[in-house]
């Protein structure tokens, strides 16, 4: 549990130090707002209503195969860590998950679902 | 010392406001969402057994991972759907989405 | 019973985490909002499996949950928005849902107290768990089988929603 | 070891001991004193990050300059190594300006993620035996967890800017990203498979050969994928200024764009310690078990060097297309990191049941995953350099191959394309 301690005060402590200039920017800083500076970055021109782009759904398709292998990882770095101690059968048995998931890659491949249009 | 109960209080509040969500929001997106709420409190409650019940043994260390697994699967699914739904009608409010057909 | 110390005050954070998080979720008008609270929440409860000895899961919940769950459905908000108003939010069920729900959780919490007062953990986790689990994927005796079918699983959701999202 | 010497030869431990029984003397209870002492650390290691930035910003300038054949920064300090302070100093003058239409909480929030997510990394990284911030027992995962929260500040600073551009960046970020991260995942698992453990002390500590000269192919995808992730050149297309004009960060100004600034360097550095470590054998080196202390230069050394490594790659390496990006990463990289593990788990599942079964009889094959010492890891090196060989060689291969019929495709539609060039003119 100690080990823990120390990873929250650092991630505390890492949250902490930038915060401290981020306010004291905003408090003691030059703070002349207008209109103009205060608007939207758009090349000159003004936004309308919010940035409602529409997004392909090509970025839903990355996030998705990279969610499976996120959660290949979770049956797999604990196969790794008991690796050296495995029996052949054991090996395949890992092996043939990591294929299993291979086969997912393959499938995106080859119905283009990886390609960037 | 936390005692087991503390643990058990927490997952059973969040997994009244997954139950509040589902109920209560429109967006199947939300919905979905507080799904995801209720499936880590039972996760949490998982966990918190293993912890005080059972921790030599792996069996509810091992049924948090997959559940793990089925809930990423389930999101991923779920995702899928929407954006289908959305493509295909144009909206996500579940209540719009009552045809079973189109 | 509850004394104070850093495990308890940490508990109590991570508790206050978990479950504003949850309020934020399903109160705030706003989805994007909505998913970061999703995200507070999560991270609350990995930080409880951290305090419940199982730091291997409290990882994964961050990688999984923050990492990728959490962008997905960032970006589902995102191709989904063009009818995303900022108006209500809420259906006209809202008050038996809350009823309901507040009932549920009084019901659930009047049990587990009955049921599991003060209990302490029995014994220790094992400090090689890891390992027993990576062996325990692969034999017979373990979880051979769920191994081997979750990575089906995971195959045939990746096709699912590959052929689902991008049927035109 | 003379017992005067003790501190100066493990100063890690001497300053951690001196400190515990200072506070002790000072009347605070064992758990108060060890508190203190982690919070000591904790407290050093964040600034050893934000101050080590100064170096890096000073030093990428410098070489920068140098590659280019220009002077580099050379006015503020001697030979400019004021400059980046000077350029704080700056920074914490400006407005920091809030777009009116800007999501407050998320948007000033985004920043300090990004660097939380930074400086989380060096809790696992070990700078010597005995100073290591925590040696978890799942270090190698941690590292991956923290650094996705870079990942959600990203989102969270595009969406909460409202701006047309701030969005498509970070969205092209993120499907950059997230698909560089499947090589990390799958290539940092060799590492854990050759030791057997995930705990970063005890990877550093069976790299008695160092692991790039076992599994070179796994190092320099780890590294190439670490670089796209931080998105560095090549890789900047995050922030590129001819196309969506700078990013995610585009409405950030004063220091809460010097924040994020500050977050995408400290992260170039980290993961050339985490290359280190996990590759170059970290904190090992001669005289290294006699004298702990040593493991920091060699620590520190080694990190440098790769930096510079980075710098030139910078310098030299034109910016990629998206598409190019992406094809690199899942049509390459995957697949090969993918046949990688694989082939090495057949292999050595095989050699050693062999072996076992005594059908495979040498004297060394006993004591194959032993790492002990450099000796006894000879022969799995020498087996996990041929199927790296053999990986290289295949997929240079195809993508031989692949590059002919590429080349051909083109030129026949030159070809046909020639009559009606020729009318046109």
């Amino acid at each position: 549990m100690s080990e823990w301690t120390f990873i929250a005060l650092l991630l505390v402590t890492a949250f902490i130090f930038p915060a401290i200039p981020i306010v004291a920017g905003t408090l003691l800083g030059p703070r002349k707002p207008n209109e103009m500076k205060n608007s939207t970055y758009e090349c000159g021109v003004e936004t309308v209503g919010d940035t409602w782009v529409q997004f392909k759904v090509q970025y839903y398709i990355f996030a998705l195969v990279f969610l499976v292998f996120d959660i290949e990882l979770i049956f797999l770095y604990p196969w790794a860590v008991a690796y050296n101690q495995l029996p052949l059968f054991g090996i395949v048995a890992g092996v043939v998950f990591i294929i299993t998931l291979a086969e997912a890659l393959v499938y995106a491949w080859r119905k283009g679902a990886l390609e960037w249009l | 010392m936390v005692t087991l109960e503390f643990y058990l209080i927490v997952a059973a509040i969040l997994f009244s406001i997954g139950v509040y969500g589902v109920l209560a929001r429109r967006n199947a997106v939300a919905i979905l969402m507080s799904v995801e709420l209720m499936l880590n409190a039972v996760n949490l409650n998982l966990v918190a057994f293993w912890r005080f019940l059972a921790p030599t043994e792996l069996n509810g260390f091992v049924f948090a991972v997959f559940v793990f697994a089925v809930a990423a699967a389930e999101a991923a699914v779920g995702l899928a759907l929407i954006i289908s739904i959305y493509r295909n009608r144009q909206t996500v409010l579940a209540e719009q989405i009552n045809m079973l057909k189109w | 019973m509850l004394t104070f110390s850093p495990v308890s005050v940490s508990f109590f954070i991570m508790a206050l985490f978990t479950i504003g998080g949850g309020l934020g979720v399903v109160t705030t008008r706003n989805l994007v909002h909505a998913a970061l609270f999703l995200v507070l929440s999560l991270f609350g409860i990995a930080g409880l499996y951290v305090l419940l000895e199982a730091p291997y899961l409290a990882v994964i919940q961050v990688l999984v949950y923050v990492g990728a769950i959490s962008i997905l459905i960032t970006i589902t908000v995102m191709v989904t928005r063009r009818l995303m108003g900022i108006e209500e939010t809420y259906n006209r069920q809202w008050p038996i849902a809350a009823i309901i729900s507040g009932l549920l959780g009084a019901g659930l919490i009047a049990l587990v107290v009955a049921q599991f007062g003060a209990l302490t953990p029995v014994a220790d986790v094992p400090v090689d768990n890891i390992e027993q689990l990576g062996r325990a994927f692969v034999t017979h005796q373990g979880f051979l089988l769920p191994f081997e079918v979750a990575s089906v699983l995971l195959l045939a959701a990746m096709i699912g929603s590959i052929v689902i999202s991008r049927d035109v | 070891m003379p017992e005067a010497l003790a501190p100066i030869l493990d100063i890690a431990t001497f300053i951690r001991e001196t400190l515990l029984s200072l506070f002790e003397t000072l009347g605070a209870s064992p758990e108060l004193a060890n508190g203190l002492v982690t919070f000591i650390g904790a407290f050093l290691i964040a600034n050893f990050v934000l101050l080590i930035l100064v170096v890096n910003i000073w030093m990428e300038r410098k070489v920068m300059a140098r590659l280019q054949d220009r002077i580099g920064p050379n006015r503020v300090g001697p030979w400019g190594l004021f400059q980046t302070v000077a350029d704080l100093g700056k920074l914490l003058s400006k407005e920091i300006i809030i777009p009116s239409q800007a999501d407050l909480i998320p948007f000033l929030l985004a920043p300090l993620l990004a660097v939380m997510s930074v400086i989380g990394i060096w809790a696992v990284i070990p700078f010597a035996e005995t100073a290591i911030g925590t040696d978890v027992s799942i270090g190698v995962l941690y590292f991956m967890a923290v650094s996705s929260f870079g990942i959600m500040a990203i989102l969270m600073a595009g969406w909460s800017s409202n701006n047309k551009y701030a969005l498509l960046g970070a969205f092209r970020a993120v499907a950059m990203l997230v698909s560089y991260e499947v090589p990390i995942i799958l290539t940092l698992m060799v590492p854990v498979l050759l030791t057997g453990s995930m705990r970063m002390n005890e990877i550093v500590m069976a790299q008695n050969i160092w692991f790039i000269f076992m599994v070179p192919l796994a190092g320099i995808i780890f590294y190439i994928s670490q670089v796209a992730e931080v998105g560095r050149q090549p890789f900047d297309l995050l922030e590129a200024e001819s196309e969506i004009v700078a990013g995610y960060h585009i409405e950030y100004s004063g220091f809460a764009f010097a924040i994020f600034y500050a977050a995408e360097w400290a992260h170039g550095f980290a993961i050339c310690a985490l290359f280190v470590t996990l590759f170059l054998g970290g904190w090992q080196g001669p005289f290294v078990d006699q004298i702990p202390t040593l493991g920091f230069i060699y620590f520190l050394g080694k990190t440098f060097l790769v930096y510079i490594i980075q710098i030139w790659m910078r310098a030299t390496v034109p910016r990629l297309r998206i598409d190019q990006i992406m094809d690199f990463c899942w049509k390459l990289l995957i697949p090969v990191s993918l046949a990688l593990v694989v082939l090495i788990a057949l292999t050595e599942g095989i050699i050693t049941t062999l072996a076992e079964q005594g059908i495979l009889t040498a004297p060394f094959l006993a004591n194959y995953f032993s790492t002990a010492t450099a000796a006894d890891m000879l022969p799995r090196t020498f087996v996990l350099l041929t199927i790296n060989a053999f990986i290289t060689i295949v997929t240079l291969f195809l993508l031989a191959r692949r590059g002919r019929a590429e080349r051909e495709r083109f030129e026949a539609m030159r070809q046909s394309m020639a009559p009606i060039e020729a009318g046109t003119d």
